[in-house]
Parts: C-alpha cells; structure tokens; sequence
C-alpha cells in the first residue's frame, strides 16, 4: 500500500526533548515506509490553527500535534475535516468523529528513578530544574519527589522553574545553585542541568530523553518515553480505516511499553536497583498504581 | 534573613553572577560602542543569537574553539554592517534597522541551523571551553573561586571592558567616536569622515555583541537551541542607559545583574513555596527600572544618538 | 562617493515603481535562501500568492494576522509621532488581554451589547494604564522610556504568567496556566462562518481612520505633531507638553491592548502566556514602514500579514523548514526600507576629482 | 589683479564657482582671490550664498561647477580636492562655522586635537599638543581653559576654541563665518584684535559678517553677494556703511529712529525674582515695564537673560519674588497663560524656540491661539480660517514664502523671524518681550524687526528688548537696564547713557546694582 501522509505541527523546536520523542516515532515510521512525514515547528499559538487547517486541506491522513494551549480551535477544526485523522497531546478526552489525545504519562518511570534517587543521595537533598509548571512537567516531578520519599522519608527536594523550554545557560545556572545549597541529585527535566551535574561531579535522573551517552558516568537513572506504541497504533488504525477518537494516553504506560524506566547499576545501590525492579513488576503487573498529581511541586526546604 | 547573608557571601554566588553577567557584559560594551557614536542598535538580540549559532557552528564545523569566536564576531560584524549601512549613510529610522536585523539575523541563523541539521532529535554538542584553573590565583580563599574559576570568555569580556574605557577616553579613536556621537559635525569639520568613524563603530561593536551569543553556546553552554538567547540582548540595551555609556559602570551594571539573577535562583529554593516564582523573575527587571530612576536618570546621553547625519544637508 | 539630496514631493507612479522595484528586489533576496533549501523559486513565489491571497481562507487568515498589527503599528506610529518612544507594545498588549479576560469570562455579566464595549474598554484602559508610568516616569523625572517600556514587556508577560498560574488559572484547564474562556456574550463576534475574521479587523480599520483623523483634523493631534516635531517650540507656544505626552502614551498603550482584546476576545477565547508572536515588536516595524501614517499602517500590515503568511504556508507546502517565512519578511523588510530612501532622497553617485582637471 | 608679482602672494582663488540646490542657485559664477596677510569681510543679505561658498571652500559641499585653488606652501596654485574637509585642512584651510561644531561632551583640548593624528593609534598625544597650544595661545591672546568640557564653556570662549582648532593645524587661510553674531561688543573687539594680529603674521582671514561697523573696522577688503553673485569686490577703504548696505540689498536703507516717546502706566512688574544656580540664575531681579515704552537690557550673553526671559515667558517658574501685570499677581501663570495675559514673546532662538519646522507656515501662524475659537471648533480644527488668517499675515509682515503650505524649516531666518513677529504682534499684545530679535538678520530683515517693535511702542505696548548689539539698544530702548551675573541693574533712560558706561556696566564695573 501507499504510505499513509502524516504532519505534525509543534510549537517547539524538533530539539525539545518532548517533541522530539514524537518526530523519533514518525521519522521511525517514516523510515518503514508506512508514512510520509512532514512538520512544522515552533508554531506560534496564534497560527496553529490555520496550520492545522492547511495540512488538512493538504489532505493530510494524520495530523499529530499538541493541542495543549489551543484546545478549543484545535478540536473545532478537527470537526471540520472529518476525513484526517488528528492525534494531539491534550489533557483533555477524545472528541468525535476523529480528535484522538495523547500524553506523556511517564509518572511510574518518574517514580521509580526517585526511588533510585532517594536511596542514592547522601545529602538527602535532591534538586529538580524544570522549565515551566504546567501538569505534563508537575505530574512527573510529584511522581519522581513521591518514589523518593518512599524509600527515604528523610529526603528534601529543591524546585526552581527557569520560566523558559529552552535556555540551557539558566538552566544550569539553576543547578548550580542547588548544588551549591547541598543537592547531591539533579532531576534534570531541561538542558543544562546534566552538564551542571557533570561539571560538579554528582549525578542526575534523566527525563523523557536518555541522555546517558553524552554525560558517561552521570545520569543515574532516567525515565523515559517512548511514542512508538501510540504512533503506531495510530497509523495502523489509519491505513485500516479503523481509527476511532480515543484516549491514547494509556499506550505511553510502562506496561504498553510507552514509559521505561533505566538505571546505571555502576552507579546505584544493587539494593536499590532490586527494589526499583521489584516496584516495576509490581507496575507491569497492575499491583502498584503511581498517584497522579498536577499540582506545582514545592521545595521542601 | 541569615540565608541571604550566606548567600551573598558566598564565593559560589559570586562565581555565577559573573557567569551569568558575562554575556551581557559583551552585550553591553557592544551597545554602548554603538550608541556613544550615536547609533542605537536594536539588532543586539538578533546579533547574540547569529554569534550563537555561528560561533557554535564553526566549532562543530571543526574550527576550533577559538575559531569559533572569530567567526562569531565576523558574523555579528557582518550584521552590524548592515545596520550600519541601513543607519549611517542611509540614515533610516535606527528602530526600524534594528529590529529588523534582529529579525533578519535571528530567523536566518534557525534558517541556516536547521537547513544544516535537519535531522537532529537532541541538539549536537561541542567540547566547550571549560573553566581555566589557574594554579595559584583560583586557590585564593573567596576571591579564588569567584573569579578565578571562570572560563576564558569571562576574562576577555572583562579585558574588553577595561580596552573599552582606554579606547573611548585614551585614544585618538575613542575621542572621534565621542565626538561622532555628540556632534558629527565636529568631526567632519576636522578632516575624519563620519559615516567611516560611525560604520567602523557600529561593525565593531556589533562583533563585540556576538561574542555574548557565543559564550552562550560556546561556554555556559555546548549546544545551539533555537530561543536561546532569551531577551538577553534587550537586556543589554537597558543596561547600557543604566551605565550612562560608561564601560565602568556597564560592568557594574551587568554584574548587579548577573547577581540579581543568581540571587534569584538561590531565593526562590528558599521560599518559592509561598511566593510566586515569576516574582523573583521580575526582579531584576524591576530593579533595572528602579536603578533607572534612582541612579541614571539625566544620564548625559550622547546627543545625537539617533540622529542621522546627512553631509551637506540641513 | 554617494550623495543624498532631499526631494521634493513624490509622485504617485515614482511611488508605484519604487514599491514594486522594493517587493521585486526582496523577492530575488529569497531566492537565495529558497535555492539553499534546494527549492526553486518560481514554484515558491506561486505557492506564497496562494498561500496569502489563493483562497478565501487563506485570505482570512491575512486579514486575521494583520489585524494585532494594525493595532499595535498605530499604537507605535501615534507614540512615535509625538517622539515618545514606546517599545512596549508587546507588554501593554498582554495587559490588554488580561483585562479583558478579567471582565470577560464571567466577572460581569451582561448582555453582548454592553459586556463587549466593556471588554474592550478594559482592555484598552489596561494597555493604556500601563503606557502612563513610562510616560510620567519620562515627562516628570526623565527616564529614558525605551528602556522602561522595554523591560515592562518581561514584568507584564511575568506577571500575566503570575495570575495564570494563579488567580486567573480555570479551574478546569486542567492545571494549564490559561484563563477561564471568554463568555459568548464578551467574545467579538465573527464576520464570516468558518473563517477566524473577527470584528477585532473592523475595529482596527476604524481605530487606524480614527487616528488618521486626530493627527489631522483635530486640536490635540495638531499638538500631538507640535510636540514631536519641536517639543521645546512647542512648550513655548504654550501647548501643553506634558499633557500631550500622557493623552499619547495613553492612546498609544489603548491601541496595543485593544490588539490584545482582538486576540483574546475574537481569537483564541481565553488567555495563555503564549498569545503574541511578537505583534507589539512587529508593531514598531509596520509603523516605521509607513512612514507613521495611520493610514499607511493599514497597508503595511497588510504587507506583512500577507507575506509571512504566505512564505509560512509556502514552506509548508514544500518541506522546507519554515523558519523561512520569518527570513521572508525580514528580508522585505529590510528592502522595503531601503527604498523608502529612494522616495525621500534623490542619490547621486560623484566621482573622486578627476585628475585630468588637476593636470589641465 | 593678475600681476605676476602679486600672483605670488594669492594664498587662495576661488574660480568661478556654481552650487546649485534644485532650482535655486546659492553661487552662481563666483570668483575670488584672497592674499597673504589679508582680511576680506565677505557681505550679503541672508540667504545671498555666503555660507555656500565658505563651505564649498572648506569642503562640505562640491561645486557644482569652478574650482578652488590654494597655494600649497609657496609651489604655486593647485587645485583643492572638492568635497573633502580633510584635504582643505591638509592644505592650510581653517574654518569657524556659523553654528558651532564642537563636541560638548569633550574637553577643548580633546576637540582641538581630534582629528590631528591617526585614528589608530594606541595613544593620544596629549601632551606635545598642550605645549604647542601654550605657545599658541600666548602669542595670540586666545584664552580657553583647555581642560574644560565644552559644555561648561561660554559663547565667547567656544569662538575661541573653534580658532585654536584652525590655528593648531598651522592654517594659513582662515573663515569665519558670522563670527561676532553671538559675541558681546568687548569679545568682538578682543577678536578682531587677536585677528589683526594674526593676519600681520600672514594669515589670510576670510569672515561673515551682518555688522557693517565691524566690517568697516576691521577688513581690508569687501566682498559682496547678492542672489548667489558676487556684485562688488572692493577695497574698504573705498566703502562707507551707507554704500555697504546699499550693495548688499540693492537700493537703501531708511533706518529706523525713535520717537520722542510717551511712557504710561506700569504694565509688567518683576518683584525680587531669584531662580536657579549657576552660571544663567537670577538674583533678586527688579523691573517695571510701563505702557508705550521700550525697556533695553544689555548684558553679555550667558547673564542670566536666557533665565529672565523663560520666567517673564512663564516656562520656568521662580524661585520666590514676584510677577504681577496690571496690577494683578501672574507669578504662576505659565506659557499659556501668559500669552492669554496679552504677553506676546519672541524667543532668542527662532530655530529652536520658535517654529516646528516641519508644520506649515499656517499652522506655525496659528500655534499660540490654536485653541482659540478662531482656529477650533470642538476641538476640531478650522484650516480654512487657519489658511485664511495666514495668507492675510504673510501679507501683511512680508513673508517670503512658497505658501502657507510650505513647510516652516524651508524659510530663511529673516521669514522664519516675520512668522514669529506676525503671530505674536497680530493679536496687539499688551507687553512684547523681544530677546536677541535681531540676531543673525541681514540688515534688512534688522530694520523690519525694528519697525515692528516700534509700532508695538507706539500703540501703547510695553516692549522688553532684551540684546547684545549696544547699537540697537541705544536706538530703540528708552530706558536701559543690564544684567550682569543676574543681576539687573535699575534701568537709567538713554539718554544719560553712552556706550563706554554701558559695556563697564555690562562687564561688571561701575554702576549700582538693583539689591
Ligand atoms: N543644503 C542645502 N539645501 C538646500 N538649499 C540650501 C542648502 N544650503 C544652502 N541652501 C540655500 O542656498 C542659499 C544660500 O544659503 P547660505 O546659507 O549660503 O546663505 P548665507 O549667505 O550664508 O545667509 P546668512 O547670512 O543668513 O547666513 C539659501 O537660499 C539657502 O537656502
Ligand atoms: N533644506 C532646504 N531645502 C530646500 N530649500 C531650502 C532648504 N533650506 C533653505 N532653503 C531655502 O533657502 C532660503 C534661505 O534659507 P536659509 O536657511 O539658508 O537662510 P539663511 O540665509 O541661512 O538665513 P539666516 O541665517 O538668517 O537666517 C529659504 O527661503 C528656503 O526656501
Ligand atoms: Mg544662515
Ligand atoms: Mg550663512
């Protein structure tokens, strides 16, 4: 068959480290010949719907994108071109006829690296970089903060919100600070924050992206997030005709292989690394459900 | 209270605001070259993010790290020609110039970025210059790790500072750019050309500009990211009016900055669980305009900035 | 050697000529990076005009991104005018939106008749209330307003981020930093089906006719101009400088938040920290394009309207990246200006003294 | 003329120079020489093209046709590169610009050397230069505090350092263009001494002048332009001030005397008004201005009449003390106010204070009573009465201009003048303050302002004439007052004054101050 035409519309750089898990899922399917792939990035609000409008009215199959801060256009225009399918990032339901959402729910993985992380930290003082406090950024830190207190009550956390995606200078700045308050640990949801953790010599958790090969020796543990099983899903259904307005939300689960969780064992605690292992077949077995909490996390120090 | 007292002195604060002044003390010292000739260059925010791209280009190209600066500053030179021409012998609106080189500047250096690097999922990186350990000087106490554990870009930034000073009031040069930008006539009635003193001026000190994008890329960070550059050039363009067009208090001003900001980051750990954050991200801006007020007002600004100077007209 | 001699007053087709030589010249200037890009320019240049002018959507969708710039262009060319020099646009335009989403998403309610004059109103009393310190700062103590109005753009956007967090957050955005929506009765309504136009383009027309006629026809535009062009002349004459400044930065400040009422109230329904592309910096060019005149604001946001969006769909359309559009319009930019010269002066090119005279 | 002898001595030949700007030609056909060792004052009406021609002399324009020929160290003529300064400084050409061309922001020892050396350079060779300027300045009386800002500098002392700049380069050739405009009587006689000392050494002096006595005085030879041509080239001592004047405008003038006046009720009165500190502050000033009177103050520029004339115009309020007119306490009252008092104001500075240049002549006639019923109407304004009121003023004060449409900064200084003149004298104002009316106008445009004054006097105006030029005050004033460090003298009439008095008082010597 012919490949199946595809746009995704970001309101990012391809960079961010949350996009760019999107564009590695379609260039993949791209690359098997399934899809034809275009995109345009760092939309501005303002012009995502007439982008949206023009790829359908390009005749787009599949229209994936984040429909975050455009919700209401973006499904009034999906209304209006029944005949593409629109798979968006939404933390709101699906819509019919053709509006399917997505989200990185990647809390369990968050969970199990603060377990790493709480038990790895000898200051008990963990720091955590992010860019803006919105509930995809909040849900992963509470997570995180949760799983680390979980195995060490002891532990405090330091928040700081750069108020930007992509100033890895401030970034930095940011953890430089938190290990000069006595942070041993750095959540790292931005650029910047492994290199601060690497320039001190501490360690840091990774986020969305694995990001061990280019700070060796520095990122503990990560958790990760992996779009393949929802963009394929989702084309699958495409090329079928069978694609229905569905919540993909649940395909980014650790148990559909949508959210992982990796540790360097060279550099965390073997007793550690078991529990975390064990808490990750309690999750893939549906014996352990991680909280979900959007609220803003807050320092605790 | 005692937590700001640790803070502020400590060596670890200081380090990083003059870290994170660097870039605007490039900044800075650009801007103010350009406006004590009397052109006001707006293009600044464009021009840092051109010496980012450029310089980290360059060094990822296999320039070399100080390759990388060269071509940096050729490359902010190169858009301050243009808004040289566009301002000097043109004599078009100085605003209009400005912004539009940064929008020219910034939308071809992501242009040329990402027409190079189409493929990229995780920004490329380079060996970026790292802190220089001096033996004996960074083992001083305080002053040790404040100053001393700074990469080489600080210690020019800080060099360019002190040739700035001894350029506008020591040399021939720095009196005909004064001059230039109090009363072009006065130094077209001495034989030197103004548009040359003035287009010389604004490509130099828009080279210098670049070098803040590049020490973004090149030092406080090793990858170029599209947005980087954050409004730090416009930063700049306050601070230069801060610093009534003196390289002396353009350090001091870009420093009080830079520790503001540090300041800030150290704060809002502290008490970010009751106030909200964008209060501490106001701050240093707030404190800008409070300087303003309080310090620099009726500053005496180089006259005919602004003003374009048309040979044989009235 | 190159001279510049002023001219005199310029005749409609010398403007035609030039305009187009300006738009021909900016058009070659692309080609160079289109041919980067590996694309070939013809099909490019076809694929902007549809892109902008091909459909009614697309025609809609001009109008629709012109319609902030020609708010905040008249808000830049009216403050410019009277030589204050306010860059802060962009700030007084958020303040503008966070008024209005203040009164407009359930604060009052009233029937559309009145709820949307009131939307409006507090939109542009917000803009313009923000304009007032800078400009008192200047007139009483003065502050260099470049740099003021500048540095409120971040405080405001700080501070709209602040209240979307926080009080101003909707409940049920599901923790987002935006706004509760706009009600249907403060919203503006559309102008046609389908389409994004709203009635914020008919205010702006009228907005852009009604600043025409200030400057022109009326005693405070004549003072307006007074003040501009000789601010010292002027306060001897008795005009009241101070005065004028602060009807301009007030008038200026409305403008751009009557632009963030248009995006706000006609466009997107409610309010995040993302709501501006720049329109307020974009504002300053569209006003120097025209020469400062209202009139010629409308069409300079036109100019930039059209080209941005059709070099955006342009690059979509054929793959290239579309951070294109932006090298597009900068590039007319910067052509546009230079050819305003060619208006304003006559540009003589004078040999070096020709040694044949000195031998003779 | 072309004798081969004193062929030799012709430092400088200006050869049929044109300069044409759109229409109207500035220089048409101009030739000149000029000889070693000798002052030629160059005359003509505003607007003749003497400030063109200088300026293509020196450089900043290019003719348009001709040619200019220095005498390069002794080798003989050779041609100046046109439209290069530098290469008339290279070649001994010094120039002292009508408006100054200093940079404020420096010191005027930074000034006089800036451009001397290469720009590149990683020093600036301050010292050698303060040793040349030492010895310059003694052996020419040109005093100038060399490490002040020149912001900080008077009038007379900027003049000064503007022909340092020319004689540091070693000029040979040196223009003045309306030197003494600006200068009291005492600084214009220092100069003109210092430059008949400097041509006895060799210098070659070209200057402007509007001042037909100084002429006489001090040149040995008179060039004269009308419309752009050189209509006389004479030796002085050939000239008297009648014939002078009679070649600059072509036919004679009447000059304008005072009657016998009759002085009435007192109009305007300042009360010890103190503002301000420093070099332009008043101190405890007294005045009392009477109905059909023209009250004179003298003083040299930088007094304080700057200040006197921004209180009594009501842009800077006073300190303490007291305004009152008619009677009634306008202390207060601020520009606007005052004109609706009946307080018409012609300030020192047309250019600046005067005209938006850019706003149409009409529109310039109309700004003091803009919100006034004739020109408004709920706010909107009247152009057709505007339109019509100005073509009526252009008439009746002469306007010379291309309409009431035409833009404002298009005029000559003299017109730009008349429309002050006419907007603020039309409306027969009760009081005129006048300050420097005259300054920079031809002789023409000089007795026009003169006679409208005159008739303000006449029908029972008061009139503050504040001046530097002895001449008109001694003319037109009745009483004479002079303000020195700001401090005003009380006014004496005329008659028991004479000029010797008046520039000791001016000076600070002699004469009892107002307390
Ligand atoms: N740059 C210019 N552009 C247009 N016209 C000019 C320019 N410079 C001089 N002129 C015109 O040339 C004529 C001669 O002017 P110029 O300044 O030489 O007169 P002037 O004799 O020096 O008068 P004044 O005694 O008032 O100084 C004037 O009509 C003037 O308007
Ligand atoms: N920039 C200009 N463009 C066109 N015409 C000009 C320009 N400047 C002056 N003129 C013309 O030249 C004439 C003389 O103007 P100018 O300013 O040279 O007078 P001026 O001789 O210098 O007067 P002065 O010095 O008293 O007062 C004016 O009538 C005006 O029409
Ligand atoms: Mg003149
Ligand atoms: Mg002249």
């Amino acid at each position: 068959a012919d490949p199946i035409k595809v746009a995704a519309i970001y309101t990012v750089p391809v960079e961010q480290q949350w996009v760019s898990r999107i564009d590695k899922a379609l260039k993949a399917a791209q690359d098997r010949g399934e899809i034809t792939y275009t995109f345009s990035e760092n939309v501005a609000n303002t012009d995502y719907e007439r982008v949206m409008r023009e790829y359908a009215e390009q005749g787009m199959d599949l229209v994936v994108g984040e429909a975050f801060a455009v919700e209401r256009a973006a499904r009034k225009v999906a209304a209006e071109y029944p005949d593409t399918a629109f798979l968006m990032g939404s933390s709101f339901g699906p819509a019919k006829p053709n509006f399917a959402v997505f989200d990185n729910w990647i809390h369990e993985p968050s969970y199990l690296s603060g377990m790493i992380a709480g038990s790895s930290t000898k200051s008990n003082v963990i720091g955590m970089v992010g860019g803006y406090a919105i509930p995809e950024v909040n849900r992963l830190m509470n997570a995180f903060m949760e799983g680390a207190t979980s195995v060490n009550p002891d532990v405090k956390f330091l928040v700081t919100f750069i108020n930007s995606w992509y100033d890895p200078p401030k970034a930095k700045e940011a953890a430089f600070a938190m290990v000069d308050k006595g942070a041993d640990i750095l959540y790292a949801e931005r650029f910047g924050v492994s290199d601060a953790a690497k320039e001190k010599e501490i360690l840091a958790i990774g986020n969305v992206i694995d990001t061990a090969g280019d700070y060796p020796g520095t990122i503990l543990s990560s958790a990760l997030w992996h779009m393949e099983p929802t963009i394929d899903r989702a084309v699958t259904a495409v090329v079928d005709g069978s694609f229905e307005p569905a919540d993909y939300g649940p395909f980014s689960f650790m148990s559909y292989g949508g959210g992982s969780f990796v540790v360097d064992e060279g550099l965390a605690d073997a007793d550690a690394v078991s529990a975390a292992k064990a808490k990750e077949q309690e999750i893939l077995d549906g014996l352990f459900r991680v909280n979900v909490n959007d609220s803003e996390p807050k320092s605790t120090m | 209270m005692i937590e700001i007292f640790e803070i502020l002195l400590s060596a670890n604060f200081w380090a990083a605001a003059l870290r994170i002044a660097t870039p605007l003390i490039f900044g800075v010292i650009g801007a103010l070259i350009c406006e004590r000739a009397g052109v006001l260059n707006l293009g600044i925010e464009g021009i840092f993010t051109a010496g980012a791209m450029a310089g980290w280009m360059a060094v990822w190209l296999g320039a070399g790290l100080w390759g990388g600066v060269l071509v940096a500053a050729f490359a902010g030179a190169f858009f301050g020609l243009i808004h040289a021409i566009l301002t000097v012998p043109l004599g078009l609106s100085q605003h209009v110039s400005g912004i539009g080189v940064t929008l020219f500047a910034t939308s071809l250096s992501y242009f040329i970025y990402r027409t190079a690097l189409p493929d990229v999922s995780s920004p490329p990186r380079i060996e970026a210059f790292q802190p220089l350990d001096i033996p004996v000087l960074s083992e001083l106490p305080f002053i040790g790790p404040a100053l001393f554990q700074q990469t080489p870009l600080t210690f020019l930034a800080l060099f360019l500072v002190l040739a700035t000073a001894y350029l506008l009031y020591r040399t021939p040069l720095g009196l005909a750019i004064q001059a230039v930008g109090d009363n072009p006539s006065a130094v077209e009635s001495q034989g030197l050309s103004v548009y040359a003193v003035r287009m010389g001026t604004v490509v130099a000190g828009s080279a210098v500009m670049a070098l803040g994008g590049a020490f973004l890329t090149m030092s406080a960070f090793d990858a170029f990211f599209f947005g980087m550059v954050n409004g730090r050039g416009w930063i700049c363009i306050a601070l230069t009016v801060f610093a009534s067009w003196r390289p002396g208090k353009a350090l001091i001003g870009a420093l009080l900055f830079g520790a503001f900001d540090a300041f800030q980051v150290r704060l809002q750990t502290e008490v970010g669980s009751f106030i909200p954050g964008q209060l501490f991200l106001m701050m240093p801006y707030i404190l800008s305009i409070a300087a303003l007020i309080f310090v620099a007002r009726r500053a005496d600004y180089p006259r005919a900035l602004l003003v374009p100077y048309f040979r044989g007209q009235r | 050697m190159i001279r510049f001699e002023p001219r005199g007053p310029v005749s409609v087709s010398r403007m035609l000529a030039v305009s187009l030589a300006a738009a021909f010249a900016a058009l070659v200037l692309a080609a160079i990076p289109m041919a980067f890009a590996g694309l070939s320019a013809f099909n490019a240049y076809s694929l902007m005009a549809k892109g902008a002018f091909g459909s009614l959507f697309a025609f809609t969708e001009m109008l629709t991104r012109a319609t902030p710039l020609i708010l905040t262009g008249l808000a830049a060319a009216v403050a410019f005018r009277a030589k204050l020099w306010n860059i802060g646009a962009e700030g007084q335009l958020y303040a503008g939106a966070l008024a209005a989403v203040a009164v407009g998403t359930g604060a009052i309610s009233a029937p559309a008749y009145l709820l949307i004059p009131m939307v409006a109103l507090a939109g542009a009393l917000a803009g313009g209330l923000v304009m007032l310190g800078p400009t008192l700062l200047k007139t009483r103590l003065g502050v260099d307003e470049v740099v003021t109005t500048l540095l409120l753009n971040f405080i405001i956007l700080l501070f709209v981020q602040m209240m979307l967090e926080g009080p101003m957050q909707d409940p049920m955005g599901m923790g987002w930093p935006q706004s509760e929506p706009i009600l249907d009765e403060a919203a503006l309504p559309k102008l046609l089906d389908r389409m994004r136009i709203h009635w914020g383009l008919v205010v702006a027309l009228a907005a852009a006719l009604g600043v025409y006629f200030l400057l022109k026809r009326t005693v405070w535009g004549f003072e307006i101009r007074a003040v501009g062009e000789n601010a010292a002349a002027a306060r001897h004459a008795g005009i009241p400088v101070t005065a004028t400044f602060v009807r301009v930065g007030l008038l200026s400040g409305a403008l751009a938040g009557l632009a963030g009422v248009g995006e706000v109230a006609g466009l997107k329904g409610y309010l995040t920290a993302d709501l501006s592309p720049g329109f307020g910096y974009s504002g300053i060019v569209v006003a120097m394009l025209a020469g400062l005149s209202p009139i010629g604001v409308v069409f300079a946001a036109l100019f930039i309207a059209s080209i941005f969006v059709g070099a955006d769909s342009m690059s979509r359309a054929t793959g290239v990246s579309n951070y294109l559009a932006d090298l597009i319009v900068a590039m007319a930019l910067l052509c546009v200006l230079v050819s305003g010269l060619f208006l304003r002066f006559k540009v003589r090119f004078i040999g070096a003294p020709s040694t044949r005279e000195i031998a003779k | 003329m072309t004798g081969p002898t004193q062929e030799a001595d012709i430092v400088l030949r200006l050869d049929g120079i044109t300069k044409r700007f759109g229409m109207l030609t500035a220089n048409g056909d101009v030739s000149l020489d000029l000889k070693q060792g000798e002052i030629l004052a160059l005359l003509g009406e505003n607007g003749a093209g003497k400030t063109t021609l200088m300026n293509i002399l020196f450089g900043h324009y290019v003719a348009d046709e001709g040619k200019v020929l220095v005498n390069q160290s002794g080798t003989g003529l050779s041609e100046l590169e046109p439209g290069s300064p530098h290469a008339a400084l290279e070649s001994g050409i010094g120039m002292v610009h009508q408006h100054f061309t200093l940079a404020e922001n420096l010191s005027a020892l930074d000034n006089i050397i800036l451009g001397t050396e290469k720009l590149i350079s990683l020093t600036s060779a301050r010292a050698p230069a303060r040793k040349k300027l030492a010895e310059l300045i003694t052996r020419s009386g040109l005093d100038v505090p060399l490490d002040a800002r020149i912001s900080q500098l008077s009038v007379g002392e900027k003049q000064r350092v503007e022909i340092l700049k020319a004689l540091y380069r070693d000029a040979r050739v040196l223009v003045l263009d309306e030197p003494t405009a600006v200068l009291t009587p005492q600084e214009s006689d220092t100069l003109f001494a210092t430059l008949k000392k400097l041509s006895a050494d060799g210098l070659a002096i070209i200057f402007i002048s509007h001042k037909l006595a100084e002429v006489m005085a001090s040149s040995h030879r008179v060039a004269v332009l009308r419309g752009g041509r050189k209509v006389a080239d004479l030796p002085t001592a050939e000239c008297d001030l009648r014939k002078l004047a009679e070649l600059m405008v072509g036919h004679e003038i009447v000059e304008t005397v005072r009657d016998a006046g009759s002085p009435g009720a007192p109009l305007l009165a300042l009360q010890n008004i103190s503002v301000g500190d420093g070099r332009d502050a008043l101190h405890q000033v007294d005045l009392v201005l009477h109905s059909g009177e023209i009250l004179g103050i003298a003083g040299v520029s930088g007094n304080g009449q700057t200040t006197l004339a921004r209180v009594i115009s009501g842009l800077e309020p006073p300190a303490s003390g007291t305004i009152s007119m008619e009677g009634d306490d306008r202390t207060d009252a601020n520009a606007r106010a005052v004109i609706d008092n009946g307080l018409a104001r012609i300030p020192e500075d047309r250019h600046r204070d005067g005209i938006v240049g850019p706003m149409s002549v009409s529109e310039n006639l109309a700004i003091e009573s803009i919100r006034k019923p004739e020109n408004q109407r709920f706010g909107l304004l009247r152009f057709s009465a505007m339109r019509e009121k100005a073509r009526n003023l252009i008439k009746a004060y002469d306007i010379r201009c291309q309409g009431e449409d035409s833009p404002a900064r298009l005029l000559s200084g003299g017109n730009i003048q008349k429309i002050v003149l006419a907007r603020t004298l039309d409306p027969e104002p009760k009081v005129v303050l006048a300050a420097q009316p005259s300054r920079g106008l031809d002789v023409g445009a000089t007795s026009d302002v003169h006679k409208r004054l005159l008739v303000a006097r006449a029908r029972g105006a008061g009139v503050i004439l504040i001046s530097e030029d002895l001449d008109e005050l001694m003319r037109l004033s009745d009483r004479i007052a002079v303000i020195h460090r700001g401090h005003l003298s009380s006014a004496e009439e005329t008659e028991t004054l004479d000029r010797g008095t008046l520039g000791l008082r001016m000076a600070g010597q002699g004469g009892e101050q107002a307390a």
